[in-house]
């Protein structure tokens, strides 16, 4: 029953190719029914397959099908060949439930935009993507994926092309996910070269057969890292995603929430062998991830764009996700790649519910005591922040504890104090955005309260449902405290997770690291609170204090600045010198003074060339005369 | 029997006139009539080397000649004659459009 | 007796030529080239070249030539008197002319000229020839045809005189 | 089979010109649509080519002979599995070019089209030589239209771009001729017949030293074809120019002469010179690659941007070719094809625009996606391939090239890979300040989007990009033992045993029919001489 899982990404390939070709044509009722019902199907197989997948014992993993042979050069092949073992199971379903959700919501969101069947093509086209990203046995199939939703993730954000900003942000985001890009496919070409195959299977057995050097084994993590951090936003190429933001809401909450910019981590538990093997290049990863984690979340600190404190906010967890990976509890990473997927789409699909109602307005300083206007809203944006932020019994908690504990369990202190550093700080900032849009004083513009309304159900029920899920998820992945086989989720990744060398905790630790982790996160509510409902003043005094410290924040740490300065300027700047001095003067000039050194030699030879007939017949006969002389004597 | 040598002599002179008189003359006309003498010149060696040799041959080409030149004169005549409508002149030192 | 004649029409012709250079008429220099081209042709005559010899007559002393006198008689004459500027050119003309003869004719004495002895009554006749010309030299002498009839054309449309619009 | 195929291929287009002669130039869409139908009609008959081609052998197939002058100087041609692909993209290019300039040429019309169909003939014929005297008539010949394409329907400064492009060629290729005359008198003097077989002179062993002037003359024509840097300055100046037809049959086929150029000759008849000068040739593509990319970046010209980006990308595809392994091969003329729709098709696009507004500068647009909506999804396609997005064709091509250059030199593919993020950065830029951004030139509004005409030239390029991302194994199959077969032909250098006596060794084995048939002919030629 499991033989049908290729078709998951096919169904919405389909879809595409028709709304692609007719959908301008079709009428806006079918193009969403189309769009939706596509992803839908997907979804419907993919928990089909799962399902199957359960039944089928974990020596048989992965299970794949080989369309065909794709480019086959030499020793290099690449096959179209999908495969589905509990990691694609978890990415797939994630995707497809998720995307059908956001697809649903969408048909609310976006009913008046005039390019309507524009953004469900890219939608399915994206499902498509980030479905052959997450199934391909291989990683030249799993490149197409990534640079496919690039390219959509590219075509989403400057949805709004009229916009300067939105075709910016588009660029920007294409071309960093390149630099990203480029660092995966040498990767990539090592893989081929050292392995000469990229399948997975194959890569797993070079690597764990010791066939690459050490050296080269943490190159390789390293490089394929480095793709990771441009399509994860994980620091230093973390800079497209605010600008990202200026998409359609349901794009940031698909691609830049919870799916597109999670492929990162899915690659590097993919790859996990390669982090296994080196603990150097697992070292790498958990730092960045957790520098990443901190570093965004100061940034949210100071943003008043709702969707920018969300997209920081991304940045942070992702941090987490890559803690997880780059300690080796890749199961922990994915877990919380799965639960941020359900809490994170739900924060940004109800940040769009808040522009929806609030006419598009986005800065938090104009919102405020929306509660009581939006009253499917707001409980929905609580639960999300409630999960994000690491109270127990949400989805969230477990999540991040798991990951936490198992840095702890590692002895990555450092990490750990990161994760919790950084944990403080996501409670604080989700919780300054509840405060300042849903409490407090009303501060929105009076032309725009004219217009405040709750959003139509078809927004409200993905919502809902969504919240749901933000509360139950983490259930399939209790801590081990509370009981041996209680964590379903780690087992179920068991067999495709290379583990490193495994640390136990006693289960004192473990219950006084989760007592932390609580009490961490209560802290950062409490301390918003007490900023924003208690003591409005406090901020602003901050402010004052601590004007320097504030602007670098609130300026993002003046990063793309620098980036602008160290290497967009430089480059122009060089290339237009180059062209100028080089190209046009040295080189053409060379070619241009050759021609005209022909033409001032024709000139000066040219004074012979009387125009006489008589003086050429002279010369004529001369030569002739003297050739014949030459001839005979 | 004549000597064949004289003949190709009198080619020869008649070349060279023709030749110096290209060179000397100044009108168009004159010019263009020693061209027709230096051809001719061409013509007697031929008809020399036709008889010495036993061969047609010679004769053929002088045949030819004789019909290009007829050729070459109507062609030739007809620009002389644009030459001159142009400038008034039929004079070589008058017409120096190709100097560079 | 040939040979009496043969000095007799060379020496005509090389006077005549002379007389057509140093003549200041272009219609008197026409006339001594008609003058030489008859003595040419009798020279041809001589070298048992009989059709030749009337073809000369008939197309160079007869159709060419007076193409060139209805030409000299299209132009103003008295324009083409005037003193010429070049006189210097004369002067390597002759030295020029000078040596080409000696070269020539160093040439003509070191030439071994090929000689078949027997040649037959009939060399040179218009029936010989005519066989020779319509047989191997078929295509030539059908593209000469083609030739002269552009020639024509061309002579033609040049002279044609532009309709002012 | 006995219809001479490649024969009717290749001067078909030229055929179709003569027949002109018997056309009013009045009727100028009978002229069109003859030129149409001609290139069309060739088109179906190179499909034939493929079909029937026989892609398990390296022989070169559909072979004919003729006698033509001697000495050596025979009408011979045939193709394999390299040059059956590059003569296909001409004949596929050509009926697009034409339907592409139905409405920009205005007058001259027959000229053109004739100047057109010849070109076709004159690029096709380079490709299917197999005697290196009718490869140079060929290589010299297409050169003419050329020069009047650009010179009668160019721009304003068309007479310098022209003048430019031709005599920067002429120079290569007369370097070019003087290394064939070697070549002959060198296999006249070691052989004792005449030939310029170039089959005759892959078995030809030469001294390296002479194979280091002859590579340099060979190299240097081609190199200025292909553009490499520092020669490349034609380029721009020849496309920005050009009509877009001229650019499109510039960029789209006459680029990859050049490389061809080097695949058939430079390579594999002077292996120890080509190894010798490998490493500079390579160092210089790769220079190529990044200055034609940086170049590219700070264009205004849109044109010039595009043909800034071609020396880019020929830059990857030389140093695929100088990496000398099956995969860079294959790569490379994969990646020529893909260069030859992908920059093509984005000068359709720029011609399409132009011919909207009237001008070339990036500055004069902006927002023309909201006017012009399916020629924005179909140029995006068009740059995505350019770029090498994976399910296109120029991903196959480029993962070819880097993993094929990734063998052989680690750094050079990795100096490479920034290719990747250059053309991203250079093309998206030009497309978000010309397609996206508020529409502020007002003349935009008037803008129609594409006509039926226009999206008949577009569509065919591009669902042969999606064919060719998707499905290359019809391609790359077709190829295989060609260029395995080229690979040991070049890989014969270290075989060579130095002897100043000879340029041969003793073992030298010239196929005995030719032999027989050349001092057959020559003895004839004497006879008539006599």
């Amino acid at each position: 029953m499991i033989d049908i899982f290729w078709l998951i990404p096919l169904v919405p390939a389909l879809s595409t190719l028709i709304l692609a070709v007719f959908g301008e044509k079709l009428p806006k009722k079918y193009i969403s029914f189309q769009a939706c019902g596509a992803v839908f199907i997907s979804f419907l197989i993919s928990l089909y397959s799962f399902l199957g997948l359960l039944k089928v014992s974990p020596e048989e993993y992965p299970i794949v099908k080989n369309l065909f042979t794709w480019i086959h050069s030499g020793n290099f092949q690449a096959n179209l060949s999908f495969q589905f073992d509990p990691l694609t199971a978890v990415m797939a379903l994630v995707v497809t439930a998720v995307g059908f959700l956001i697809h649903v919501y969408s048909i609310g969101y976006m009913a008046e935009d005039r390019s309507y069947s524009r953004f469900f093509t890219l939608m399915n086209l994206f499902t498509f993507s980030m479905l052959v990203l997450v199934m391909a046995s291989n990683l030249v199939l799993m490149f197409v994926g990534w640079e496919g939703v690039g390219f959509c993730s590219y075509m989403l954000i400057g949805f709004w092309f009229e916009k300067h900003s939105a075709a910016n942000a588009g660029k920007k985001a294409f071309i960093v996910n390149r630099i990203g890009d480029a660092g995966f496919l040498i990767g990539m070409l090592f893989i081929l070269v050292y392995v000469g195959s990229t399948e997975f299977s194959n890569i797993n057995n070079a690597v764990a057969g010791g066939s690459l050097s050490h050296g080269l084994v943490t190159l390789i993590a390293i490089l394929l890292f480095v793709g990771a951090t441009g399509k994860s936003a994980q620091i230093p190429l973390y800079v497209w995603l605010p600008d990202a933001m200026e998409g359609p809401t349901p794009v940031s909450a698909l691609i830049h929430a919870a799916t597109m910019v999670t492929a990162g981590v899915y690659m590097v538990a993919r790859m996990n062998i390669f982090y296994t093997t080196s603990e150097t290049a697992g070292s790498v990863v958990a730092i960045i991830g957790a520098v990443t984690a901190v570093y965004a979340g100061t940034m949210a600190l100071t943003q008043n764009d709702i969707k920018r404190v969300l997209a920081y906010s991304t940045i942070s967890q992702i941090g987490y996700m890559f803690i997880g990976c780059g300690v080796g509890a890749y199961a922990a990473g994915i877990f919380h790649l799965y639960t941020h997927a359900f809490f994170k789409s739900l924060l940004f699909l109800a940040a769009g519910s808040v522009m929806h109602a609030l006419s598009g307005e986005l800065d938090m300083r104009k919102m405020g005591g929306l509660k009581k206007y939006l009253p499917y809203t707001y409980p929905t944006f609580l639960i999300g922040a409630i999960a994000i932020a690491g109270v127990p019994f949400l989805s969230g908690f477990f999540s991040k504890d798991a990951i936490l504990t198992s840095a702890f369990a590692q002895g990555q202190y450092f990490v750990w104090i990161l994760g919790i550093l950084g944990a403080v700080l996501t409670a604080f900032y989700m919780f300054r955005l509840i405060f300042l849009t849903f409490h407090g004083k009303e501060r929105i513009e009076p032309e725009v309260k004219k217009h405040i309304h709750e959003s139509p159900p078809v927004m409200t029920v993905p919502l809902a449902v969504l919240a749901f899920f933000s509360v139950i998820a983490g259930y399939i992945g209790l801590p081990v405290v509370l009981g041996k086989n209680v964590n379903w989720f780690d087992r179920f990744l068991a067999p495709i997770m290379h583990k490193g060398h495994e640390a136990h905790l006693t289960i004192g630790t473990e219950w006084l690291l989760i007592l932390i982790s609580v009490i961490v996160a209560l802290t950062g509510i409490f301390i918003a609170y007490f900023f924003y409902l208690k003591k409005p003043s406090v901020p602003h005094t901050l402010v004052r204090r601590f004007p320097f410290l504030y602007r670098l924040l609130y300026n993002k740490y003046y990063i793309d600045e620098a980036y602008d300065y160290l290497f967009v300027r430089p480059t122009l700047k060089g290339s237009e010198f180059v062209y100028d001095k080089f190209d046009i003067n040295i080189i053409d000039g060379a070619v241009n003074g050759a021609a005209s050194g022909t033409g001032f030699f024709g000139k000066v030879l040219s004074f012979l060339q009387t125009g006489f007939i008589k003086d050429y017949a002279l010369v004529f006969l001369l030569g002739a005369v003297i050739l014949l002389g030459l001839l005979i004597f | 029997m004549i000597p064949i040598y004289y003949f190709l002599i009198l080619s020869a002179v008649l070349f060279v006139m023709g030749t110096v008189g290209f060179l000397i003359k100044k009108d168009l006309i004159t010019q263009f009539m020693c061209v027709e003498v230096m051809l001719n010149a061409a013509n007697v060696a031929f008809i020399a080397f036709a008889r010495s040799a036993s061969s047609l041959n010679g004769q053929i080409i002088v045949f030819f000649i004789i019909t290009v030149a007829a050729a070459e004169a109507a062609v030739g005549l007809a620009i002389i004659l644009l030459v001159y409508r142009q400038k008034k002149s039929i004079k070589t030192e008058d017409s120096s459009l190709m100097k560079g | 007796m040939a040979v009496f004649l043969f000095i007799l029409l060379s020496l005509t012709c090389i006077g005549s030529i002379l007389g057509m250079i140093l003549s200041k008429n272009q219609a008197h220099s026409a006339l001594y080239l008609i003058l030489a081209f008859v003595c040419t042709g009798g020279l041809f005559g001589l070298m048992s070249a009989p059709f030749i010899a009337a073809v000369q007559i008939i197309i160079y002393a007869g159709a060419i030539m007076v193409l060139f006198i209805f030409v000299i008689m299209m132009i103003d004459i008295r324009k083409g008197l005037s003193p010429e500027r070049k006189k210097w050119i004369l002067y390597p003309s002759l030295g020029i002319g000078l040596v080409l003869i000696i070269e020539l004719i160093f040439i003509l004495s070191n030439t071994l000229v090929p000689s078949k002895a027997g040649t037959i009554e009939s060399f040179g006749s218009p029936k010989t020839l005519g066989k020779v010309l319509f047989t191997k030299y078929l295509y030539p002498f059908e593209i000469t045809s083609v030739l002269i009839i552009a020639a024509l054309v061309g002579a033609i449309v040049l002279v044609k005189k532009k309709e002012e619009k | 089979m006995n219809i001479p195929l490649l024969s009717i291929v290749t001067f078909l287009p030229a055929a179709g010109a003569l027949l002109f002669i018997f056309i009013n130039r009045k009727q100028e869409n009978l002229i069109r649509y003859t030129a149409l139908f001609i290139s069309i009609i060739n088109f179906i008959l190179s499909l034939f080519l493929y079909f029937n081609f026989n892609g398990q052998t390296a022989e070169p197939q559909f072979v004919e002979k003729a006698r033509w002058i001697g000495y050596g100087i025979h009408y011979h041609i045939g193709i394999d599995g390299i040059s059956l692909f590059l003569v296909l993209l001409t004949t596929f290019l050509m009926p697009i070019v034409i339907l592409s300039s139905w409405n920009s040429v205005k007058d001259k019309v027959k000229e053109y089209h004739i100047f057109m169909l010849l070109l076709g003939t004159g690029i096709i014929g380079v490709f299917v030589s197999l005697n290196l005297f009718l490869f140079y008539v060929f290589w010299e010949a297409m050169l003419i239209p050329m020069y009047f394409l650009i010179g009668i329907w160019g721009g304003k400064r068309k007479i310098y771009a022209t003048l430019k492009f031709v005599i920067f060629t002429m120079f290569g290729s007369l370097l070019m001729l003087v290394a064939i005359f070697v070549l002959y008198s060198i296999f006249y003097k070691t052989a004792g017949t005449y030939s310029l077989n170039i089959f005759d002179y892959y078995q030809l062993v030469l001294n390296p030293n002479i194979q280091i002037w002859l590579f340099l003359a060979f190299g240097l024509a081609f190199a200025i074809k292909v553009p490499m840097f520092p020669f490349h300055t034609w380029l721009p100046d020849a496309h920005v120019e050009a009509p877009t037809a001229g650019s499109v049959i510039l960029a789209g086929v006459l680029l990859k002469m050049g490389a061809y150029g080097f695949l058939r000759f430079a390579l594999p008849l002077f292996p120890d010179a080509a190894k010798k000068f490998i490493p500079y040739l390579a160092v210089l593509s790769l220079i190529g690659i990044i200055y034609g990319a940086l170049m590219a970046l700070i264009q205004k010209d849109m044109k010039s941007l595009v043909a800034y980006s071609s020396v880019s990308h020929m830059g990857l595809i030389m140093l695929a070719v100088f990496a000398l392994n099956m995969e860079s091969l294959e790569g490379a003329v994969y990646q020529m094809l893909n260069h030859g729709l992908s920059t093509g098709a984005l000068f359709l696009c720029v011609g399409i625009l132009y011919e909207r507004a009237h001008t070339r500068l990036i500055k004069d647009y902006g927002g023309v996606s909201r006017q012009m909506p399916v020629f924005a999804a179909l140029f995006l396609i068009c740059m995505l391939s350019s770029v090498g997005l994976p399910g296109l064709n120029g991903f196959v091509g480029e993962i070819l090239c880097l993993f094929g250059i990734f063998q052989s030199s680690k750094l050079l593919a990795i100096l490479g890979v920034s290719t990747i993020i250059l053309a991203a950065a250079y093309l998206l830029w030009m497309y978000q300040r010309v397609m996206q951004g508020p529409l502020e030139n007002k003349k935009i509004l008037n803008f129609k989007d594409l006509s039926l005409r226009e999206i008949g030239f577009l569509v065919p390029i591009v669902l042969l990009m999606f064919f060719m991302g998707i499905f290359p194994k019809p391609f790359l199959r077709k190829m295989d033992a060609s260029i395995e077969h080229l690979l040991k032909q070049v890989h014969r250098a270290e075989t060579y045993v130095v002897d100043k006596e000879a340029y041969i060794k003793p073992s030298l084995k010239i196929s005995e029919i030719d032999i027989n048939q050349n001092t057959k002919e020559n003895r004839t030629e004497t006879e008539d001489n006599e």
